[in-house]
């Protein structure tokens, strides 16, 4: 019956689509709703067959496949097996599936659960799913995503039951979490900026959800506003989401606007290749946004206030480690392993090489990625301007601990680079990290 | 009576609380293990429980009694308030908490050891300190009693101590030793390893430590019991104490060879020369000369009584003795199962039959006998008398009082002849459950329905004694009569010094001691093969 | 026994005679006690497990006499029969021996873990087994057939389910079986 | 405090140590871009050199396998098998996650194209009667069980065929094992039908054992390139072998 | 009675250990010791150790495994260890699984005891156990090795939400105390747990009878005094499949 409504709806014109929209906001969300919003954004007069492209669009910009597919799954079937400290999660059958997936959803039951973080019950829903970045999306945008969802081919796949230790398999104890954490409420555009820094803080904030990872995570499992893109860990995976503010020395504050565009686009620049976790992103969602759309993000990213994320001296691992034998071993290896792409002066050969000196990523006070690197190696992903990557190969098995700590020190404080040295036992405790999320 | 009444009854009131308590676990194990029920499903809760059993029946009911009947004979005799009362409450705080803490590892599964801890199995470190903290607390008891006898000597120079403190502080003096064995094997032996620092634990040693507080402990227990016969029963039934000096010598006979004797539990233990077992075989048989003392000197005054009420003949007078007086129904109750328990006893401390009943439910049968059968009813006994004067309430009918008597007694024998017969037909101790059906063991089947019907008798018994004494707290008060203990028939001013003070008896039980056990201890001590990893229990949580 | 009383002296008198007496029989009862275990002792020569003797409960499967192939019953060099069994949480090993009847048969038994009890029912052997000692029983059994063979002494949970069994053969049929393996046992 | 001294004297060093590269590099201390690297698939695969030898050639690992020179098919599926998870190694999975189809086709092209000499074949501590059986196995394979020999398609030489089927040349006999008890267990997968898992069901603990230690000794042939496709008929159908 | 009692008390104890002594350490010895001499058999008497000639060692014909248990066996795991162990552990992904769970009807090892881990992997190299390949494997293990990757695979999380269903079968409550089986509970976690007995739990179904086969029919022969051998040859075929359904939480 609810396919019928929605049927319905997709037959109606983009007029009802609008009337559709006034309807809801005079429902909840007047106050929150600016009076520029739906001229703002693009889509407002539409067909369906543009609206479902639209909507593909958006899910790509919010990357809804990456956790609603498991590896050898069907796109958006869920059972996406996502680890936490609490115990592991297992995304939901989004296909239009009428039994498992959202076939009997509607259009607001949709909205309700992107903005909200209801689930169709009523119950919350665990904050793995973005909801507090989706709740930005306006309604236009969530209906155009719904009517893609609803045009994929459904999947009968079962939604495998969640692996929570009591008592995090209460939802009902989100409550306090979202009290903390999350503040409904649709983006609203900030009239001191143009269109440009709206819609990217529009994706940046909503769909692209980018502060889930770019925002540190307390013990609590929350983003805190205060370390906003500040840059963190990201718990399980052990890999560290660096700081996107306009910070100098951690941030993005000395990246080109083409610079980022292209890192995101391409997942390669001169300033170096995407890894880890960031390669998925790009592969499933930043490559096939709109120039446009990718220079709004790289704008509002730019312009993102500086947390001073230096850390505090205190916290510094002792300069004690830094001895001259280190170096030396440090720089043995280097000359033997990295050298003969990387340079002996670490300028690197970019975008396939990446460039160690002057590279954040290298530099940065958590020792976490470029260790991980030399661990595991990498491939930057496979993207249309990026066609054939190119790869560095891991090294855990032939390099020690002692080995590695060494090499990775040696490049944090080479050719200018003012990173910390790391230790072997930084290096040990991440030969334990999970490969595959 | 003076400034102990509160404290005396803090004592009964949380031994005889937990007492019940222990009551109901021996009654359930008894149950499990029978045909009349299936097996259990986790076997471990009934270690769980035989642990928890053996804990409170062995370490804290007699303990707690043994201080509070302690306390209330040093002001009674000694006719003066007791020195250190603040003291004693620690003591008695000490041993509380040590029960609890006890209880509440052992409940949880995490000390399934049993209350004969078997190293190298090694539960959780608080169980050991709980038991250590009992035992502790019963030390401050020692030294009080020390204490107070020495302050009373001091405002009466020469004069005889009287005979009921005289063998009340030998009691103290007896567990306050006996209790180093154990003692030793906890701090050295199984804390070191149950705290961690140390992974390796030797057995032999451990049960040769163990061995010395085993045996010894039971005469712990059973002197309150011999003093209510010696000065309790004679004016109960309006006689007197047959012989002061034979009392005093069965006392400091118990302290000095309780101790040496405990070798007897190890006959079968390949860790424990042949020349040493036999010393200790020697001394277990001395250590029934002061038991028959005691029968004969209570058979005597009972005889006194008897006859100065009108009885006959050469055994005719038995019948007049006041039997609707509890206190002689205990002890007559109490001396049939010491008969019993006794005789038991010959065999089990001759090794030669020992090796038949060795560790079967025959010793089982035994130590129930004795304990619970001879020596509780007397604890009975004693606390009965004693109430008016600590309640300051009258027991209500007597009759009633006879009936817990009655059950327990008939109880305890229903429960323990079956357990002995059981023992010679071979069946092990301590089993969560037995194949019945198996033909070779299908005999045994009905000796565990019948203590299972025992066992019944007995926790209605010992319900029924909790009864009595609240169902008397409801009764008007009355003014606690003068409480008093007999005298004896010839109250000669003067006794053998030796026998108005321990200095020989603590001697001779020192050196016994050390004859008896330096060299095993030290020998042991000294292999380093034989110290074996511990194996931790409670893995299963 | 004696009448009560009546002027104290003389009853005090009585009684030390009658106490006399009376420590007499005492002692009396005591030392036969004690011939008993003596003559019991050197006349049957019946000892409880008593040479003193340690093992390594750790490496008892590495070597020594306790390695498994030297489990079950043999013939020692001196002809003896001999029945080596190591106990364990929670089995005997063999779990079930075969003797032969009439002839004295010497048991080596140790543990490799906890304390274990060692009992065949309906005879004479009764020890301990604890852990780096080694116990040494020698016994007669009269009549074949089968007995069982619990652990008398609590050696954890599993505890109840420790049973072995001793099968009683004919000392022709032993030596039958003997003939053709070194080490015999039923399992 | 008393860390304090080692600590400075840490530093001086340090400086001390990075005044000459201070120097290679920009002298502003910034080094600028270099240029971009070589667009050449060799320089691209290094990403597999640590394992597998910068040109597939294999390494002294007593376990990574030679690719170099293996069918291009072959290859492929692999990488494709283990991008999908068909095949579990973590490493692998993880490198070629994000990597697409038509990206594996040219790196299994390079890896195929590549000759090179191959490495001493290891010598074997199985006893000869083992390695024995395992030759028989491979010539004749074992009738009693169905079992296939291995020559009826990895070829007389054992260098496989295009553009499936693997050569068995130059393996490590632990690397032979494993693979062979992956595809028995059904956690190594081909396309269907998976000749290798009915195979693989069908050999003992033994058989395993010596085919792979025998495999492991043989040196490769004059040609060890694997022959042209239909150079033989393979006498059970694969998946990931036209026929 | 009088004032001599504590000596005459004294005397007459002085005497019983006399008594005693003489009877225990001299007469008694005489007969029991009657193989040794004098000194010999009061030593003995005394419990001095020796050993009894007649039972000297003897000839070994096999042993089950040469690893010692012991606590010390393994220290608790330092992080080093772990972390080497993941590494090693990469190339037993392809059958233990990428987080120590088996898709292979391999044994999850997934949070098992290091000790059990560690004793296993001796026995594959040193052929008490044989496996085609786990042998291959652990042959170039060296004994660091084989303690970091068993560290690393004791640290991994048990797999979660793993549920035993329906009620314990008889053999693993209570076992079958007159074939002397125990409670396989009482070792392997259900009822408590004794030191080198894997963790059962979530154990394939198929990997576990294919053991208990194996120990029944004395393929496998790495139990330490026979323990699981002699255990496993007295369950029925029924017993078997009973106790490896319930523990792969397919009862």
């Amino acid at each position: 019956m609810m396919r019928n409504v929605s049927y319905r709806l997709m037959r109606k014109s983009a007029l009802a689509t609008a009337v559709l929209v006034a309807l809801c906001i005079g429902a909840s969300h007047a106050q929150q709703q600016p009076a520029s919003a739906p001229s703002a954004f693009p889509g407002a007069q539409e067909s369906l067959e543009q609206t479902v492209k639209r909507g593909e669009y958006l899910a790509q910009a919010g990357d809804c496949v990456a956790c609603h597919t498991k590896h050898d799954g069907q796109p958006f079937a869920g059972g996406f097996p996502m680890p936490t400290p609490f115990g592991t999660l297992y995304s939901p059958n989004i296909t239009p599936d009428a039994e498992y997936g959202i076939g009997k959803w509607s259009a607001d039951d949709f909205y309700h659960m992107l903005h909200t973080g209801h689930r169709r019950d009523g119950s919350f829903i665990y904050p793995v799913m973005p909801f507090p970045a989706y709740t930005k999306v306006t309604r236009a945008d969530s209906d155009a995503i719904f009517m893609y969802l609803r045009s994929v081919k459904p999947i009968p796949e079962p939604n495998r039951e969640n692996g929570l230790r009591f008592p995090y398999d209460n939802r009902s104890l989100l409550l306090g979490w979202r009290e903390l954490f999350f503040h409904e409420g649709e983006y609203r555009p900030d009239s001191k900026h143009n269109d440009e820094w709206n819609r990217g803080g529009y994706l940046v904030e909503g769909l692209g959800h980018c502060g889930t990872c770019h925002t540190a995570i307390n013990k609590l499992g929350g983003n805190e506003d205060r370390k906003a893109y500040a840059g963190g860990l990201i718990p399980m995976q052990n890999w560290y989401a660096p700081s996107l503010t306009s910070n100098k020395e951690a941030g993005l504050g000395e990246w080109s606007l083409e610079e980022i565009v292209e890192f995101l686009r391409a997942g390669a620049s001169q300033r170096g290749a995407v890894y880890g976790p960031m390669s998925e992103v790009v592969h499933n969602s930043l490559q096939y946004l709109s120039d446009a759309d990718l220079r709004a993000m790289a704008v509002y990213l730019k312009d993102l206030p500086s947390r001073h994320e230096t850390p505090p001296p205190g916290m510094l691992p002792g300069a004690a480690q830094l001895s001259a034998a280190v170096l030396a071993h440090g720089h043995a290896i280097y000359k033997a392993q990295c050298q003969s792409c990387h340079l002996g002066n670490g300028v690197g050969q970019p975008p396939g090489y990446p460039p160690l000196a002057n590279n954040q990523s290298i530099e940065m006070q958590s020792a976490v990625n470029p260790i991980r690197m030399v661990l595991n190696g990498g491939y930057a992903p496979q993207t249309e301007t990026n066609p054939r990557p190119y790869g560095m190969p891991p090294f855990a098995q032939i390099l020690s601990d002692a080995d590695i700590a060494a090499v990775v020190t040696y490049i944090r404080v080479s050719w200018g680079n003012h990173g910390q040295p790391v230790t072997t036992a930084e290096v040990n405790t991440l030969r334990s990290a999970p490969l595959l999320d | 009576m003076y400034n102990v009444r509160r404290l005396v009854l803090a004592h009964f009131g949380f031994a005889f609380g937990a007492f019940a308590l222990a009551l109901l676990l021996g009654e359930w194990q008894m149950i499990v293990r029978s045909p009349l029920h299936g097996w259990l499903d986790n076997p471990e809760h009934y270690y769980r429980s035989v642990t928890a059993h053996g804990t409170v029946m062995g370490y804290v009911f007699p303990t707690l009694v043994a201080m509070g009947f302690g306390y209330a004979i040093s002001v009674v005799t000694l006719n003066r308030n007791l020195v250190g009362l603040r003291t004693a409450w620690i003591a008695f705080w000490m041993v509380v908490v040590g029960t609890v803490l006890a209880a509440v590892i052992v409940a949880s599964g995490h000390a399934s050891v049993l209350y004969s801890f078997y190293p190298p199995l090694v539960g959780n470190a608080l169980y050991y300190i709980g038991v250590a903290l009992i035992v502790v607390g019963s030390w401050v008891w020692v030294a009080l009693l020390t204490i107070n006898l020495a302050a009373w000597r001091k405002d009466n120079p020469g004069k005889k101590v009287p005979f009921t403190m005289y063998a009340n502080v030998a009691g103290s003096y007896l567990w306050g030793w006996t209790a180093v064995g154990v003692v030793l094997e906890i701090l050295f032996q199984i804390l070191p390893v149950a705290l961690g620092f140390k992974t390796t634990v030797d057995a032999g040693l451990a049960r040769v430590l163990f061995s010395w507080t085993l045996h010894a402990i039971v005469y712990f227990w059973l002197i309150p019991a011999y003093i209510a016969y010696y000065t309790i029963l004679p004016r109960a039934i309006g006689s007197r104490l047959y012989s002061d000096t034979m009392g005093r010598l069965a006392f400091v006979l118990f302290l000095v060879f309780a101790m040496p004797i405990g070798i007897h539990h190890l006959y079968d233990d390949p860790m424990v020369g042949s020349g040493i077992k036999m010393m200790h075989g020697v001394f277990t048989a001395m250590v029934t000369v002061p038991t028959l003392l005691t029968i004969f000197t209570i058979a005597a005054s009972a005889e006194l009584a008897a006859r100065q009420r009108g009885g006959r003949g050469l055994l005719g007078w038995v019948k007049a003795l006041p039997w609707e007086n509890p206190v002689m129904l205990g002890v007559a109750f109490s001396f049939v199962m010491l008969g019993f328990g006794g005789a038991g006893g010959l065999i089990n401390m001759t090794y030669q039959t020992d090796s038949t009943i060795h560790n079967t439910q025959w010793i089982t049968g035994h130590f129930h006998l004795i304990f619970p059968g001879a020596i509780v009813i007397m604890y009975f006994v004693i606390v009965y008398d004693l109430w008016p004067a600590l309640a300051g309430r009258a027991l209500g009918s007597l009759a009633l009082v006879r009936t817990q008597l009655w059950l327990w007694f008939v109880g305890m024998m229903i429960l323990t002849i079956p357990w002995h017969i059981a023992g010679l037909y071979g069946m092990p101790r301590r089993m969560a459950y037995y194949d019945y059906t198996a033909p070779a063991l299908a005999p045994d089947a009905w000796t565990v329905d019948a203590s299972v019907l025992g066992g019944a008798l007995v926790v209605i018994s010992g319900f029924l004694f909790v009864y009595i004494l609240l169902s008397s707290l409801r009764r008007e008060r009355i003014a606690p009569p003068a409480y008093r203990f007999s005298e004896a028939l010839h109250e000669s001013p003067v006794v053998p010094r030796a026998l108005n003070g321990f200095a020989v008896w603590l001697a001779l039980m020192f050196t016994l001691t050390l004859v008896n056990y330096g060299f095993p201890i030290w020998e042991l001590r000294k292999i380093p093969t034989t110290s074996v990893p511990a194996v931790y229990v409670g893995g299963g949580q | 026994m004696s009448t009560p009383a009546q002027s104290a002296p003389t009853s005090a008198e009585v009684s030390e005679r009658i106490e006399t007496r009376w420590a007499i029989v005492m002692f009396a009862l005591v030392v036969m006690l004690l011939a008993i275990v003596v003559y019991t002792g050197v006349h049957w020569a019946s000892m409880p497990p008593s040479r003193v003797e340690v093992v390594d409960a750790n490496t008892l499967h590495l070597a020594g006499e306790f390695v498994e192939s030297n489990l079950g019953t043999g013939i020692d060099p001196r002809g003896n029969v001999t029945v080596h069994m190591v106990a364990e949480q929670y089995a005997f090993h063999p779990h079930c021996v075969v003797v032969p009847d009439g002839v004295p048969v010497t048991f080596r038994a140790t543990s490799g873990d906890v304390v274990h009890g060692f009992l065949i029912i309906g005879t004479n052997v009764n020890s301990m087994l604890v852990p780096g000692y080694v116990s040494t029983f020698i016994t007669t059994f009269n009549g074949v057939g089968e007995r069982t063979m619990p652990c008398h002494e609590f050696c954890g949970v599993g505890h109840a389910a420790m049973w072995a069994k001793v099968k009683v053969v004919p000392l022709a049929t032993f030596e039958e079986m003997a003939r053709k393996s070194g080490r015999l046992s039923c399992v | 405090m008393s860390t304090a001294c080692p600590t400075r004297f840490g530093m001086s060093l340090l400086l001390l140590l990075l005044a000459p590269l201070g120097q290679a590099a920009e002298p502003g201390g910034l080094a600028k871009p270099g240029s971009p690297p070589p667009d050449t698939m060799f320089a691209r695969v290094q990403g597999c050199s640590t394992c597998h030898g910068s040109m597939g050639q294999g390494t002294q690992d007593d376990y990574f396998p030679r690719i170099a020179s293996k069918p291009p098919g072959y290859i492929f599926n692999q990488l494709q098998n283990f991008r999908e998870g068909r095949r579990s190694y973590p490493p692998m999975n993880y490198l070629l996650a994000y990597l697409n189809d038509d990206y594996f086709h040219e790196i299994a092209q390079f890896f195929a194209d590549q000759r090179l000499p191959f490495a001493q074949p290891e010598r074997s501590r199985l006893p000869p009667a083992v390695l024995a059986t395992g030759e028989r196995l491979v010539r004749e394979g074992d009738a009693g069980r169905q079992v296939p020999a291995c020559v009826g398609c990895h070829g007389p030489q054992l260098t496989g065929i295009n553009p499936g089927i693997p050569g068995l040349i130059g393996l490590h006999s632990r690397y032979i094992s494993a693979q062979l008890t992956e595809w028995r267990a059904g956690t190594r997968h081909a396309n269907s039908p998976d000749c290798m898992h009915e195979v693989a069901k069908r050999l003992t603990e033994e058989q395993i054992t010596a085919v792979a230690g025998w495999l492991a000794t043989q040196p490769a042939p004059a040609v060890p390139t694997p022959a042209a496709p239909g150079s033989w008929a393979t006498p059970l159908p694969c998946g990931s072998q036209p026929r | 009675m009088n004032d001599n009692l504590g000596k005459w008390a004294v005397l007459a104890v002085v005497a019983m250990m006399l008594v005693g002594g003489v009877i225990g350490f001299v007469w008694l010895p005489r007969v029991v010791y009657s193989d040794q001499g004098f000194f010999a058999a009061w030593c003995s008497a005394l419990g001095v150790p020796r050993s009894w000639a007649a039972f000297g060692a003897r000839p070994v014909a096999k042993i089950s495994s040469d690893v010692v248990i012991t606590h010390e066996l393994l220290e608790p795991a330092r992080p080093a260890d772990v972390g080497h162990g993941a590494t090693l552990a990469l190339r037993c992904t392809m059958c233990h699984g990428p987080t120590g769970i088996s898709y292979a009807n391999s044994p999850n090892l997934a949070g098992q005891y290091a000790v059990v881990i560690y004793k296993q992997l001796r026995d594959y190299k040193s052929g008490m156990r044989a496996n085609a390949i786990m042998s291959e494997m652990a042959r170039s293990l060296s004994d660091t090795d084989m303690r970091e990757v068993a560290d690393y695979y004791a640290s991994l999380p048990r797999p979660a939400g793993f549920q035993l269903t329906g009620a314990a079968p008889a053999v693993v409550k209570w076992g079958a105390p007159m074939r002397n089986i125990a409670p396989c509970g009482s070792c392997h976690g259900d009822i408590d747990h004794t030191l080198a007995s894997p963790w059962l739990k979530g154990e394939p179904r198929a990997y576990l009878r294919a053991e208990l086969t194996a120990f029944a029919s004395d393929q496998r022969h790495n139990d330490i005094n026979a323990q699981m051998r002699a255990i496993a040859d007295r369950m029925t075929p029924e017993e078997i499949d009973q106790a490896a359904a319930y523990y792969a939480g397919e009862h």
